[in-house]
């Protein structure tokens, strides 16, 4: 179990959030075929640090930016999408 | 098989008797320069894929290259279940052929695998997963599979310790009954595949890393590996967990995230549960080995990790539902667990085929169910590296259907009812 | 509707468990509050436990069931049931938190009563009955039942 | 039967007042209070407590603690016991495991005799032919099997959990892990002591005089120190990502085992050294012991262990086993000093050690033989904490390497050391792991850590030979019964790694998981291959440290389920209980065809409480709705509601429902009972990541109102008995929503929507009166002859009438057209989610059709999920929704199938499970029943 120091509530378990994955912007919705599945599908799922989406579902329910290293597990930094960091 | 002494009984009793010591299962060898075929990852699709290769097609100038030990990935950290009654008729063919060469395996390689057909039985515990059981009961049928949906008195008779009473949460109201499925010992495949391919000439490069993939305009020149470089104008990823990163080396991406796939094991006791248990509602599966121990898997972890740790909730969770099935069995003592890493794709269906690089083929993708595909995807990737084409069995796994937006069905089941 | 009062035994260290199911609520959208205990669990919303304040208001009093759990043992049969750290130094009187009670997502706030511990544990309405069956078993051991 | 209770000993934990009588194999015997299984047994002279796994040969016990290998037994149903760990109790029936027909005499050790036919998987290697045998093989080899037994009726017990929040978790007792508990709670951390003994102390507990002297002085201080929370026989089971630690407490009074679920910021590792066994020829024979095995028999249990003994030794632990022999009156028949090259080569005898065979070629006769070869370190938690220990060739073992800075490794861990020296040590550890709690809590609070971690200064490490294997062969792992010689024939025959050895041969697989076994299986394997592997290997340890009852692991295991306020109704009126997700509601109240009969012919009630219902107001609700629906919503009037469809971006469907405007900035959306949770998350995701400048505020309301949907001709005549809202069909028309009050409650919300294809309102009362509301609707019915009707029904006439239900007449693929409502598909919408892909699936057209099917005999309902069949083109669709409809009297299907059969009166061939095949064909509206919506609309 991680703690996941929300900016809002501050150290909780990771069961109290889910987990978003990759940010991957959205393209214009006039895009291509391939464009638009590359956004649904392909994903880079690289070693190492990794910036991703977390939703403190079973908290604040606020969305969150989180850089997570996936080998060690080790957070780095937790930012509210909205900007709103006074934990 | 010429190099090979057989393995028997009778050839027990002399050694045993003679004192005089076996012949090595496979040799070691220095990196040669060039192979016709470079299979990355020595696990059951890797070593199977050189097997059929070169048992097949004839094709014996193959390296396998494995980073540590063969069978150390999913291979050697699965639950061992087989079992062929998917949802998809494409899904059920595959997987009914694995299920065939299961069968044969033992003699095959002269090696006893241990399959185990003792049943597979997955528990429904609402209407909308019985509904989805007779789904896949209705297709596999049609496709000639033994599979049928069961009262829970059936259950009752075929696993006499699970709690068929009106159950508040979770009441059992059938099952998917699927005779031929049941569990094989995960190393001795992976042992056997690899001493057939290496009495056929394969290399089994264990301990060694693939560094790189040198691509030239578009096509595959060669590798590189923490023992050296080699030329090859056929690449086939054969990882799991790190297929992301190989596939990388060449260019090319995958529709993958890794997550790790928790298992645990009990101290043994006597038999007594026989079939294999699966409930999709409880997130849960269980078998007894020939050992008396239990094996449990679960659902792939919450978020992505290349980590094989595991953690504390796999076990908590897992122990809460198994108490719900079976309560009897509260005191038995969990022993061990494990994780390995499954590479999700988003339509539970593997990647096969070939690449937009020449040469670079991917058997990738396999999520929770890769072990019991073994057999065939090595069979398959075999002939499709002979033929030059992918066939009609996994025709519908190839990596451009996510470009062509036309996903394979087991999705369907994943995403029906609750 | 949950209406059963849970007693232990008999002297002050005692746990009661009560149900407030009918306490008026309110959800508030903006930076402050009024009312008898307002807390906010995510940036810009407060909740609100008294009369109907100014402003963007939704009513919450049907959408939560409420239990207030007081005695001395509170925060040790809290702690079986809620991974959060009930430590004065990190959860004190009047602290607030929206999180897992019981596998449950819950408003928890603790609102001591003249010295003896005591937390209101605000599910969502339809997860009450759940979280009285979760609270009576943790409470075996200190007599609640 | 011959007493070896000694005399009174210092240091032991038995109560001489207390006699416990327990059976041993059905027969009684008496131990003392305090004592363990094993040592109680040891006082009544058994030697023999267990068979071996394969071989089936006598064994006794070896290490005397949890991890003995050959001390597991079977407790009444318990199977599995450490009978060396868990003390004898009043009545206790006692049997050895894995005997048949009995310990003294076991049919199956004729194996030993063909022990040579049966190598390390002798079984990869046969059986193989025929085939046709293969099953009764394997029944043979399911009798090998070495476990207890499992009762099947047994009832499993209490057990619970429990989260704490130490600064500091100690992990062992022993003068270094007491030391450390002091230091920390000195420097103000609080402390969880947790130790796997009954009582504090570890090794000193059978120390010398001034070693129990110094060990009262510590409890004392602990005793004292409220800062310090002292769990005996507890283990610390496993260390996880982020200091997560789990603590099985195994003597509670209210459970039988709770587990601890520990945040911890410092996690020190005290936990001292295992004494390591080793490996000759007859190593296994009852009578061969551990130096410190016989040291915990006469110490702590007053058991002599023996009469006429050999010692080997190469350390302390084995010189002060001598004193301890002689002062309990066992005859040293030889010592033989490890040091000065002396060592064992082989132990004979066939019930236990008759005959011990030096070096020197001497035979010594003597019933015990104690070995005190070395030491091995228990890693296991640092490893779970990313350390990978190296060995030291001067220590013998291996000791931590790296390890982050929220663990601590202390005491015979890191070297060695008097009992004064692991104090001191204990206590330097113990301060920096309070400065580094207090450093991670900083961070936690948002801060800056005030310190930097500091290196404490660890232990010397003294000399010790590196003794693994004599020269000849003997058990390695005495669980998996895997000699040295099964080592070597592994590695000859290529499985050259010690992982694949392992594999193999088993070699630490059994209960005890290496912790005894590991490294003279490492040593072996590296003498087999010819290198070192001590000095180039690793060991590596998986969680848990000590094997967890499944009951620990559950606790009070509570899966969440929701209830309706009406609910308590339902259970009165005997409801048939339907589990939908976390959901228990009514299926039907037993007759669900009349329930259909009552809402067609006049009027009935079903409590849909459980369906979503989102609270939206602000200006920019409409952008909202118009980008997660697929269908237009800039201009809803107030009043009206509508029906629209969600998609996700792939285009599959994903919810649906009717979203209402009941003032000008206020709307209320209602989703699928299932789907709630998703959607709420769905909508937030939008809002805060992609239009955080939209005003929209969001409120979950779904458990607020309780939802009653009355349907049937008669519904507004029952509804006009309760409200004030006028229900003129010109003044409140179909799919137009209301507020007002029901029943007398205020705030209330009506909408006129028909999902059963009939008049109906759907009332929305504030929750706290929904029982109220629902039991008046009945009573002022009365006369209307209203009845109740569950899930049952309603999915009964919305299949009449044609409706789809997501997830079950859509699955995971099915995408926006294609289900009927095409029309509300507005693709010319500037952007919502899913339109890409929409686009795409319109141009294709290739799509599988939602269609109502009806079987030629109308008589025949396909069960659900029936295939539909083509002789040439295969499965051609599926039945996803089939009834028999009371209505018209005969079987209803929804189907999706392939766009080229999708026409009506196409003929269809439904393949049953039975496996025969029925002609249906295919209708021309998706509503078999009043498809043109009169009954709707009145």
């Amino acid at each position: 179990m991680l703690v996941i120091i929300c900016p809002n509530c501050g150290p909780r378990n990771d069961n109290e959030f889910s987990f978003g994955g990759e940010v991957i912007p959205r393209p214009s919705v006039d895009t291509d075929p391939a464009t638009w599945r590359r956004y649904l599908y392909m994903r880079t799922n690289t070693s190492g640090w990794q910036s991703e989406r977390w939703f403190h579902v079973s908290g604040c329910r606020r969305f969150l930016n989180i850089e997570r290293h996936n080998v060690t597990n080790e957070i780095r930094m937790v930012t509210d999408v909205g900007g709103n960091n006074d934990a | 098989m010429s190099r090979r002494t057989r393995f028997s009984a009778w050839k027990l009793i002399t050694h045993g008797l003679s004192r005089s010591p076996w012949p090595k299962v496979w040799e070691h060898h220095d990196l040669a320069s060039a192979y016709d075929v470079v299979i990355v990852g020595g696990g059951v699709h890797g070593l199977a894929t050189a097997y059929y290769l070169a048992r097949n097609h004839g094709i014996t100038n193959v390296a396998v290259v494995e980073k540590s030990y063969i069978g150390s990935g999913g291979s050697g950290r699965n639950t061992a279940i087989v079992r062929s009654n998917y949802l998809t008729v494409e899904g059920s063919r595959f997987y009914d052929r694995s299920v065939e060469l299961y069968e044969r395996l033992a003699s095959d390689l002269n090696f006893n695998v241990m399959f185990s057909q003792r049943g597979h039985m997955t528990l429904a515990h609402n209407d909308s997963s019985l509904r989805t059981m007779r789904w896949r009961a209705e297709v596999n049928k049609l496709e000639g599979i033994d599979s049928a949906v069961i009262s829970p008195d059936e259950v009752k008779r075929l696993a006499p310790f699970i709690d068929t009473s009106d159950h508040p949460r979770y009441p059992i109201v059938g099952a998917l009954w699927h005779p031929p499925g049941g569990i094989v010992r995960h190393d001795a495949v992976v042992w056997g595949y690899a001493r057939a391919a290496a009495s056929l000439g394969v290399h089994i490069h264990q301990e060694t890393e693939l560094t790189g993939i040198d691509v030239g305009s578009g096509r595959i020149v060669g590798v590189r590996t923490s023992r050296g470089s080699v030329s090859t104008s056929t690449v086939i990823n054969c990882t799991a967990g790190w297929s992301s990163l190989v596939s990388a080396m060449a260019g090319v991406t995958l529709p993958i995230t890794t997550r790790p796939l928790q298992a645990a094991v009990t101290e043994p006791v006597r038999q007594f549960l026989h079939p294999v248990i699966v409930s999709g509602s409880l997130h849960t599966y269980v078998s007894q080995t020939a050992r008396g121990e239990f094996v449990f898997g679960a659902s792939v972890d919450p978020f992505t990790s290349y980590a094989t740790r595991g953690s504390l909730e796999f076990t908590t969770g897992l122990a809460g539902h198994i108490l719900e099935l079976m309560p009897a069995v509260a005191n038995m003592r969990l022993l061990r667990q494990w994780a390995g890493l499954c590479d999700m794709t988003p339509d539970y269906g593997p990647i096969i085929g070939p690449t937009e690089i020449e040469g670079f083929y991917v058997d990738v993708g396999w999520g929770t169910y890769g072990f019991k595909a073994g057999p065939v995807a090595g069979e398959s990737v075999a002939a499709m590296i002979a033929n030059g084409k992918p066939g009609d069995l996994i025709s519908p796994f190839g990596l451009d259907r996510f470009e062509k937006g036309t996903l394979t069905a087991e999705k369907g089941a994943a995403a029906v009812g609750h | 509707m949950l209406t059963s009062i849970l007693k232990g035994h008999d002297s002050v260290s005692d746990l009661t468990l009560t149900d407030l199911g009918k306490t008026p609520k309110w959800r508030l959208f903006g930076d402050h509050a009024t009312g008898d205990l307002a807390w906010s669990i995510s940036p810009g919303e407060w909740t609100v436990l008294g009369d109907r304040p100014d402003g963007d208001v939704v009513d919450l009093t049907s959408v939560r069931a409420m239990f207030r759990l007081t005695g001395v043992d509170a925060p040790r049969l809290l702690a079986k049931i809620c991974a959060l750290d009930l430590g004065d130094d990190v959860f004190p009187d009047k602290a607030a938190a929206r999180t897992l009670v019981g596998n449950v997502a819950t408003e928890l706030v603790r609102d001591d009563h003249d010295g003896v511990r005591s937390y209101l544990i605000l599910p969502s309405r339809s997860f009450g009955r759940h979280m009285h069956d979760v609270i009576r078993d943790a409470g075996g051991e200190f007599g609640l039942g | 039967m011959r007493d070896h209770r000694l005399d009174p000993q210092p240091g032991e934990l038995i109560d001489r007042s207390e006699t416990v009588s327990f059976t041993w194999n059905g027969r009684r015997l008496e131990g003392l209070e305090g004592d363990t299984i094993a040592s109680a047994l040891a006082a009544n002279g058994v030697r023999v407590l267990s068979r071996s796994f394969k071989l089936h040969r006598r064994r006794g016990l070896l290490t005397a603690t949890y991890h003995d290998p050959n001390a597991m037994v079977q407790v009444g149903d318990e199977p599995n016991v450490r009978a060396a760990h868990l003390n004898v109790s009043e009545g206790m029936e006692v049997s050895a495991q894995n005997v048949w027909p009995a310990l003294s005499f076991d049919v199956k050790a004729a194996n030993q005799l063909v022990s040579r036919l049966l190598p390390p998987g002798f079984y990869y290697k046969t059986f193989m032919a025929p085939r046709r045998l293969w099953p009764w093989y394997q029944r043979v080899l399911g009798r090998f099997v070495a476990g207890g037994v499992v009762n099947p009726e047994h009832q499993g017990g209490e057990y619970d959990h429990r989260f704490a929040h130490p600064d500091v978790l100690v992990a062992g007792s022993g003068p270094t892990g007491m030391a450390a508990s002091l230091a920390a709670a000195e420097a103000g951390a609080s402390v969880i002591l947790v130790e796997e003994e009954p009582a504090l102390g570890g090794h000193i507990r059978f120390g010398d005089d001034s070693d129990l002297g110094a060990l009262a002085d510590l409890r004392a201080a602990i005793e004292g120190q409220p800062l310090i929370e002292v769990m005996t026989d507890a283990v610390v089971a496993g260390r996880y990502d982020h200091n997560w630690v789990s603590v099985v407490q195994r003597d509670m009074a209210h459970v039988e085992e709770r587990l601890v679920l520990a945040r911890v910021k410092t996690l020190v590792v005290a936990a001292g050294t295992l004494e390591r066994p080793y490996v000759f020829r007859g190593n296994d024979l009852p009578g061969v012991m551990l130096s410190t095995a016989v040291r915990r028999l006469i110490n702590l249990y007053a058991v002599k262990p023996g009469d006429r003994a050999v010692v080997l030794t190469a350390n302390q632990s084995g010189d002060a086993a001598i004193t301890d022999l002689e002062r309990a009156g066992v005859e040293i028949a030889a010592v033989l000093d490890a040091r000065t090259g002396e060592t064992v080569v082989e132990a004979t005898g066939r019930k236990g050690v008759k005959t011990v065979v030096d070096s020197n070629g001497r035979r010594i006769d003597a019933d015990l033989l104690v070995t005190a070869i070395g030491w091995t370190t228990p890693t296991a938690l640092l490893n779970m904490a990313g350390d990978r220990p190296v060995y030291h060739s001067g220590a013998a073992r291996f000791l931590p390497s790296s390890l982050p800075t929220n663990v601590l490794a202390a005491g015979g861990m890191v070297g060695d050391g008097t009992t004064d020296q692991l104090v001191e040590h204990g206590t330097a550890v113990g301060h920096e792991a309070a400065v580094r709690a207090e450093a991670v809590k900083a961070t936690w609070r948002g801060g800056a850590p005030e310190a930097t971690p500091r290196d404490i200064k660890g232990l010397d490490v003294e000399d010790h030979p590196e003794l693994y294997r004599s020269t000849t062969h003997g058990f390695v792992d005495f669980s998996e019964d895997v000699t040295s010689e099964d080592l070597f024939s592994a590695a000859a025959e290529g499985y050259d790694s010690m992982e694949l050895a392992k594999r193999y041969t088993t070699a630490g697989m059994g209960p005890v998981q290496g912790k005894v076994e590991a490294v003279n299986a490492l040593a072996v394997h590296g003498e087999a291959v010819g290198t070192s592997l001590l000095e180039t290997s690793t060991t590596t340890w998986r969680p848990p440290y000590a094997p967890i009852r499944l009951g620990t692991l559950a606790g009070q295991y509570h899966d969440p389920v929701r209830y309706s306020p009406i609910h308590p109704w339902h259970e009165s009126h005997n409801a048939r209980p339907l589990i939908a997700g976390q959901w228990i509601r009514p299926d039907h109240y037993g007759d669900p065809q009349a329930e259909v009969g009552a809402v067609r012919s006049s009027v009935g009630i079903i409590d849909v409480s459980p369906l979503g219902k989102i609270d939206l107001r602000g200006a920019d609700v409409p952008r909202l709705l118009e980008f997660v629906y697929v269908n237009k919503w800039s201009k809803l009037e107030i009043g009206k509601v509508r029906y629209g469809m969600m998609c996700a971006e792939d285009g599959v469907i994903m919810d649906d429902g009717v979203t209402g405007r009941l003032s000008p900035d206020r709307y209320m959306m209602s989703t699928t009972s299932g789907g709630a949770g998703v959607v709420w998350n769905w909508l937030d995701d939008w809002l805060q990541t992609s239009f955080p400048e939209w005003d929209v505020k969001m409120t979950a309301v779904s458990d607020g109102y309780a939802s009653i949907n009355v349907a049937g001709p008669n519904s507004r005549e029952l509804v006009s008995r309760l409200t004030d809202i006028d229900l003129d069909p010109h003044q409140f028309g179909y799919m137009e929503v209301r507020t007002g009050t029901v029943a007398r409650i205020a705030d209330c919300f009506l909408w006129r929507i028909g999902f059963t294809g009939e008049l109906s309102y759907e009332i929305h009362v504030p929750a706290n009166h929904g029982l109220e509301v629902w039991e008046s609707l009945l009573e002022e019915g009365q006369d209307l002859e209203v009845r109740p009707f569950g899930v049952e029904a309603q999915r009964i006439m919305r299949l009449e009438k044609g409706h789809f239900i997501v997830g079950q007449d859509t699955d995971g693929l099915t995408q926006g057209f294609g289900f009927g409502i095409d029309w509300a598909i507005k693709m010319d919408k500037p952007d919502f989610s899913g339109k890409p892909e929409l686009a795409w699936q319109k141009q294709r057209g290739d799509y599988p059709r939602l269609v109502a099917v009806q079987t030629d005999d109308p008589s025949i309902v396909p069960p659900e999920a029936s295939q539909i069949i083509d002789r040439e083109a295969g499965i051609v669709g599926r039945i996803t929704s089939s009834r028999m409809s009371p209505t018209l009297d005969r079987s209803v299907c929804l189907a999706q199938v392939a766009h080229n059969r999708a026409a009506a009166g196409e003929k269809l061939d439904i393949r049953l499970p039975n496996g025969t095949t029925v002609p249906a064909t295919v209708m021309e509206h998706l509503a078999h029943f009043d498809p043109e919506g009169t009954r709707l609309r009145v």
